[in-house]
């Protein structure tokens, strides 16, 4: 990269088919722009997301990691999100707790009709992972 | 054996061409190992790029096919569709979003021709560890059970019977027509309600296709969408249970009254003449208004929302019942006083107004209240209560009506564990979702209809009970197989470790124990896919196909590479 | 107040005593204890069923070769004991058996849980180097004080948990000055009472010392303090954790010894964590080189995602690191931290749900932002 | 001992100086992508390997580290088990790793097609709880003791080490009987001959300095193995012996997770095989009044005998895990030392000499027959 080249994070995002893909791709025919910073993975539901995988990301580089799912009380499958936000939440608090930045780690409910707030988040989320800079993970040997 | 994949482009006309550059992203991808082909089209989705991507496959021998288009929510099945026709199997197949998630959203060209190039690299990355699926098909039942002989389950068996479908409506009492029957007439049209249960019996009797067991219940339940075996066993009689075999069930088991002993403040049990809606209604139905003393009440008081505080729900009918109360009054007891005390009025719906407004022409009083409080003076009952001023009020009369939350019945956590349905908080069927499938439930097959799921009027019952048939009647096609999931779980017997972590999780009542070997087991005909269970397996014991840890790896690892 | 026994005896006497009188009386068919277990005085837990056996037992031997929660998972994992069984535990080690019950790894069925008021327990290096033995003069003295001992394993120092939850039997040890002359048995439910009921002793009600056990813990939150500030400085984002985590050489000891983690087969040992050259091959690409074998830090985040909410920090798997990392202090720092999250402390409750497989549809609503 | 050839490199600033510079120039000259190699952790008190394919990062190489916390094998086999890759590949390791990597390569557990593997004339390990309690010291005391060819301070196992100059890889750097400010290189295969004459090393000059020193080293070494097994026999051997000695165990297992040629998934002796009823546990406590829990202590570490004694290299890698200070790794030189000799087998010595437990010969045995048949 050259050094006056803007910093581009890269940034998985874990959208389920139901709610937050559709969503995604709602902000895509309405041609609304965010950041290329995303690289979306499509799952069945949210709950699907293993922390483990959120961990693997990070650990192996990833800037920053976004889970997304129906909104609670949505879930196309009754009740995963919720267990998706328990996991969520207490990878976040380990990950916090262990001294690595929690804030590269992102939980947003977008629903099927929700396309602006899909790029809001994006947009929201590549900023804050921008002040924070390239996750250093990246380069580790010792990992 | 060896692999070959195909990537294919789509141009989108310029919906994709005009965003990025095609040509890089084929540069790009084109060395990967394993990648045979690597081409772009016009559209791929037209008669011509279906027929081109067929061609490709037989042409190429490919083995895996990765195409680079739109979302796989608008032509991912038509994808499948060309795999198909080509012999190659459709789960061999990855659709990379470069045009709604990529194409679209991006403003610069560079930016978005690099992101297609990790997309479709990790398309290629994926599908090289996708395996065919086969489709399952089993065989349906298209017969139904219905629980519940109310006005509910006799609809809904009414919609369903026909020549190729036997009903079996269970009813626990000696006779069809639920709690209905004990009234005169409907709210709102001021109808007869024998007509309606009459003729709904009358049909039900001479439908050779609806077989009726009286005084019955279920005693087991168990098996899936299109085929449940059922054990029906009469009341009050030793008898070996008669099984049958039904494709799916609708719970029909209505409501009950909340008991009014648990607001003593209304004196109900402790003062005469303090009667519920219900016994209203058998008394109004017998033809006779009386007094405990045999005479006619002059004065009658109708008491809302009792135990709706306790409950924490509004009913939805209970003040459009009171209104006909009102009116059999009136008809029967024309200088009878009328009062209704309430707190708030529920007179929803596009007629109910009228109604209300034509009851209150009658000289029926309506008094915003509360903190009601019964006592005894005389003869008669004294309504001691707070006006809308909180200045301290009352009222003599001669007879009370308690209008009672409605309730689930006593047997519907019974019903629920037999039937793997969840109930919600308030203890009534839980539908699957409010809004999206407000009539089925967590188990594919079972529907909830009338009071069962919650207060509901008879109008509303019945749309609920064509609902119910009518979604039935689309799913459950005499002689057409079912397709189950094809994406679901599966655990591994070595790793499984035993912990039901899985089982915990599962929505659906899809993962069973398997007491002797101690593990989980996934039904995979009642799976639906979700991946929850692979998530909380901490052995990586379970696993779902097409979301296999390896497809879902390379997609990541493409990410942080 | 609960029903206590009262024996004119030292602690030491008083509980061999007790479970004397439970296997010649039939009460119980079997004693679960620490045992001497060999000429060089190997301490270890032992399934004694005949009473003559109890004169080598030392059920409150500050040492803790195993977890032994782990162990009476193993005992009832495939079937539950069909004849009574008492088991004298640490309270971290019946918080961690609670924790596999919920997990489905065994049972309470006809086990009667004797436990105490835990003065914590010396790393096991001290019966390697035969330290242990000297320094017990100390130890009880410092018991009897309800004060902190030097020689404890760094998260005994700091352990707010020494009273446990749900024994049958709590032994009054740590704050107890009189445990050389007598010894107390609080019956706390009524399968306790059931136990001690026909023994010789002066039963009466009685009360733990709230007061004073208030004063020990406020000890011991100072020592936690001190050890979570400590390790807090080293947990320092991505480089602090190769620091403290770089020389881990993968052996896993932690988790075989951990009495949470209960797979047959670790998900860190499955193919799944397994690099395949492409994967070495994109590693060498970004990083240029890459520890073989590889998932560090990786395995030791996953399995606080696993077991952080379990954690009773009981101190295991420092004792087993063969190279001093200090996993269980921040396996305990980490872990009470989302257990924090939750309210749940793991093991007080065999009814409380573990939180990661429960929900509750009004909670976490802050997370989405 | 096969004839081997070698040559003779000049090695002026010192043995690891000298692999790294070779290494490097292998690198340049494209004959290797990547090397397994040891290296410092960043808080500098330990050494893990490394796959190194950075050649900036190859200076921070260290080989003939002075403890071996992962056997080597294990980072071969991490890095190979499921397939050879595109990359070339050099793994520097010591004699035991490179056996221990050959017998992985057995049991399917290593595709050493694209691995060169390179070892050194090894003067033995610390033990790892000495190296953790003062590394910087240690080092030292491990680089002094190593010029004098000292091993009092090393693993018990590298004391009584017969092999430390075992050729059973592709090349091998010997140091003993080397005249000053060289070294000699040695190549035991194809690829090793190949390496050398890339790097213009010419293999035909006079390695009998070597020979001989390793010959003598490894014939006193030989003998105090023998002794030192006897001593240890007389205090372990019998099962009063044996169960005092593994009375301390925790059951922690880390000398299974730690052995390099431990490659089971899922160990039997955590498998529901060794998991019993309550009432079975029960039964088998009375029948002796009182019984350790866990039991079979014992049969863990015999089990494993029978499994993995066969392809010990007596690492000592095991010992070093051990929290509880078991002398396992002893006893398992011991034993395998035994039941290697039934089969005339040494463990990795060649990776032609199938594994003894999975081929057999008709004539052979006989002595463990009944006299009488």
């Amino acid at each position: 990269m050259k050094n006056n080249e803007e910093f581009m994070p890269r940034i998985l995002a874990f959208l389920c088919n139901w709610c937050s893909y559709a969503g995604a791709d709602l902000a895509g025919t309405s041609r609304i722009k965010y950041p290329a910073s995303i690289l979306p993975i499509r799952v069945m539901c949210s709950s699907r997301v293993d922390p483990l995988f959120v961990l693997r990301a990070y650990l192996g580089g990833a800037d920053g990691v976004l889970v997304a799912g129906c909104h609670p009380g949505d879930c196309h499958y009754q009740d995963g999100n919720y267990y998706t936000r328990r996991r969520f939440v207490a990878l976040k608090k380990i990950v916090e707790s262990i001294g690595l930045d929690s804030d590269r780690l992102r939980l947003s409910w977008v629903s099927a009709s929700e396309g602006q707030k899909y790029a809001k988040v994006a947009t929201e989320f590549t900023n804050k992972i921008k002040e924070l800079g390239a996750n250093s993970a990246k380069s580790k040997i010792f990992l | 054996m060896e692999r070959k994949i195909g990537v294919y482009i789509c141009e989108c006309g310029p919906n994709i061409s005009e965003k990025i550059d095609i040509d890089k992203v084929i540069d790009a991808v084109s060395p990967i190992e394993d990648v045979a082909v690597v081409e772009k089209f016009k559209l791929l989705c037209s008669a011509d790029g279906k027929k081109f991507l067929e061609e490709q496959i037989k042409k190429n021998s490919l083995t895996h096919l990765v195409v680079a288009a739109c979302s796989p929510k608008d032509h991912e099945k038509t994808f499948m569709m060309v795999c198909e026709n080509a012999e190659l199997n459709p789960y061999l197949f990855q659709l990379a979003n470069i045009r709604e998630q990529c194409a679209w959203i991006t403003e610069d060209k560079e930016e978005a021709t690099k992101k297609a190039i990790r997309l479709v690299k990790a398309a290629i990355g994926r599908v090289k560890y996708h395996s065919s699926l086969e489709k399952k098909e089993i065989d349906s039942i298209p017969d139904v059970l219905v629980i519940g002989g109310g006005i509910a389950g006799m609809e809904a068996s009414l919609q369903l019977a026909s020549k190729q479908r036997n009903v079996y409506l269970v009813e626990k009492t000696s006779d069809l027509g639920g709690l209905v029957k004990n009234y005169e007439k409907t709210f709102l049209g001021m109808k007869p309600i024998s007509d309606i249960i009459d003729e709904k019996t009358k049909k039900i009797d001479s439908n050779g296709n609806i077989k009726v067991f009286k005084d019955s219940e279920v005693e087991e339940a168990i098996g899936f969408f299109g085929n449940f075996e059922i054990k029906i066993k009469r009341t009050n009689e030793e008898s070996e249970p008669v099984e049958i075999n039904v494709g799916a069930i609708v719970l029909a088991t209505g409501s009950a009254l909340f008991n009014p002993d648990k607001t003593p403040e209304y004196g109900y049990g402790k003062f005469e003449n303090v009667i519920t809606s219900l016994e209203f209604e058998k008394m109004n139905l017998s033809g006779k208004i009386l007094l405990k003393n045999n005479k006619t009440p002059n004065s009658v008081a109708t008491i809302h929302c009792v135990g709706r505080e306790e409950r924490g729900y509004c009913s939805e009918i209970c003040c459009m019942y009171s209104l006909k109360f009102a009116r059999y009054l009136k008809e029967k007891l024309p200088n009878v006083k009328v009062s209704n005390f309430y707190s708030d009025l529920c007179i929803p719906g596009k007629t109910d107004q009228k109604f209300f407004n034509q009851t209150k022409e009658k000289n029926v009083g309506f008094i915003r209240s509360s903190n009601i409080k019964l006592t005894k003076k005389g003869e008669q009952l004294n309504i001691e209560y707070d006006d809308e001023n909180k200045n301290k009020q009352n009222l003599l009369v001669d007879m009370i009506i308690l209008s009672p939350a409605m309730v689930p019945n006593d047997d519907a956590t019974k019903i629920a564990e037999m039937t793997g349905v969840s109930q919600d908080d308030e203890g009534f069927f839980a539908e699957e979702h409010e809004k999206l499938n407000p009539i089925s439930t967590s188990t594919e097959g079972i529907y909830i209809v009338g009071c069962a799921k919650g207060p509901k009027n008879i109008s509303d019952t019945i749309v609920q009970a064509e609902a119910a048939s009518g979604n039935i009647l689309s799913s459950l096609i005499p002689g057409k197989k079912l397709e189950p999931e094809v994406k679901t779980s599966q655990i591994s017997e070595s790793f499984c470790i035993g912990c039901k972590t899985c089982l915990t999780v599962c929505s659906y009542g899809a993962i069973t124990f398997d007491e002797t070997k101690k593990i989980s087991v996934v039904n995979e005909v009642i799976c639906r896919g979700c991946g929850n269970c692979v998530a909380a397996c901490p052995s990586g014991a379970a696993s779902i196909k097409h979301f296999k840890f390896n497809q879902l790896y390379q997609e990541i690892k493409e990410a942080v590479k | 107040m609960t029903k206590a026994l009262k024996l004119n005896k030292s602690a030491e006497e008083g509980i061999l005593e007790f479970l004397k009188y439970l296997l010649e009386s039939g009460k119980v068919k079997g004693v679960f204890t620490l045992k001497r277990i060999s000429k060089n005085s190997a301490i270890a837990y032992s399934l004694i069923t005949n009473p003559d056996e109890l004169k080598d037992a030392v059920p409150f031997y500050p040492l803790m070769p195993v977890n032994a929660g782990k162990l009476m998972s193993r005992f009832t994992l495939k079937e539950g004991a069909k004849k009574p069984v008492a088991a004298i535990l640490k309270p971290c080690e019946l918080r961690g058996f609670i924790e596999l019950i919920k997990r489905e790894q065994g049972t309470l069925d006809n086990l009667y849980i004797i436990s105490s008021i835990c003065g914590g327990v010396f790393p096991s290096r001290t019966e390697v180097d035969r330290s242990a033995e000297k320094k017990l003069p100390k130890y009880w003295e410092s018991v009897k004080k309800g004060e902190i001992s030097p020689d404890l394993r760094s998260v005994c120092k700091a352990c707010e948990e020494f009273i446990p939850y749900t024994a049958d039997i709590t032994f009054d040890l740590l704050g107890n000055n009189d445990i050389d002359k007598h010894s107390i048995f609080y019956l706390n439910t009524k399968k306790g009472e059931d136990l001690a009921k026909d023994m010789k002793g002066d039963f009466s009600e009685k009360e733990f010392d709230r007061k004073k056990l208030e004063k020990i813990n406020e000890k011991r939150q100072a020592e936690k303090k001190k050890l979570y500030d400590e390790i807090g400085k080293k947990m320092n984002g991505i480089d602090g954790l190769v620091e403290i985590f770089g020389r881990c050489i993968g052996c896993h000891g932690c988790s075989k010894v951990c009495p949470i983690c209960y797979c047959k087969l670790c998900e860190f040992e499955s193919p799944d964590s397994e690099y395949s050259p492409s994967n070495y091959e994109t590693e060498l690409r970004k990083r240029g080189g890459i520890k073989v074998p590889p998932g560090t830090i990786y395995f030791h985040l996953g399995r606080l995602t696993h077991i952080g909410i379990s954690c009773v920090a009981c101190g295991q798997c420092n004792d087993v690191c063969p190279v001093d990392i200090p996993v269980a202090d921040i396996f305990k720092k980490v872990g009470e931290s989302i257990q924090k999250m939750f309210d749940y402390v793991p093991g007080k409750d065999v009814e409380e749900e573990i939180p990661l497989v429960s929900f509750k549809q009004e909670e976490f609503a802050e997370i989405e932002e | 001992m096969n004839e081997l050839k070698g040559g003779i490199i000049p090695s002026k600033t010192g043995i690891r100086e000298t692999i790294i510079d070779l290494i490097e120039k292998s690198v340049d000259k494209g004959i290797f992508d990547a090397v397994i190699i040891p290296m410092k952790v960043p808080s500098g008190d330990s050494f893990v390997y490394v796959l190194v394919k950075d050649k900036k990062l190859l200076k921070d190489g260290f080989p003939l580290a002075p403890t071996m916390l992962v056997q080597g094998a294990k980072a071969v086999s991490s890095v190979t088990r499921l397939g050879k890759g595109n990359m070339k590949i050099a793994a520097i390791i010591r004699p035991c790793e490179a056996r221990a990597t050959v017998e992985l390569a057995k049991l399917g557990q290593a595709d050493l097609d694209n691995v060169t593997i390179i070892s050194i004339d090894c003067p033995g390990v610390l033990p790892t709880s000495d190296f953790l309690e003062d590394p910087d010291k240690y080092l030292k005391k491990f680089d002094d003791a190593y010029k004098n060819w000292d091993d009092k301070i090393m693993r018990p196992v590298c004391q009584i080490c017969d092999k430390s100059s075992m050729v059973t890889g592709d090349l091998h750097i010997g140091t003993l009987g080397a005249k000053k400010d060289t070294c000699f290189i040695i190549s035991n295969s194809e690829k090793g001959d190949s390496v050398a004459e890339k790097l213009d090393i010419n293999l035909n000059q006079n390695l009998d300095s070597w020979n001989s020193k390793v010959k003598a080293i490894s014939e006193e070494k030989k003998k105090k193995r023998i002794k030192a097994h006897k001593e240890l026999k007389s205090t372990v051997s019998g099962l009063d012996n044996l169960v005092e000695t593994f009375s301390q165990c925790i059951n922690c297992h880390n000398c299974m997770r730690v052995c390099p040629v431990c490659i089971c998934r899922l160990c039997y002796f955590d498998s529901d095989k060794v998991k019993h009823t309550a009432e079975d546990y029960l039964t088998r406590a009375e029948s002796k009044g009182s019984m350790r829990f866990l039991p079979d202590t014992t049969l863990f570490q015999m089990g494993r005998m029978m499994h993995m004694s066969i392809s010990c290299v007596s690492c000592g890698n095991c010992e070093d895990a051990c929290s509880m200070d078991i002398p396992v790794g002893q006893i398992f030189s011991m034993i395998a030392d035994e039941t290697q000799a039934l089969f005339d087998y040494v463990s990795g010595r060649s990776l032609d000499e199938p594994i003894p437990l999975v081929a057999y010969k008709k004539e052979e045995l006989h002595q463990m027959e009944d006299a009488n048949d």
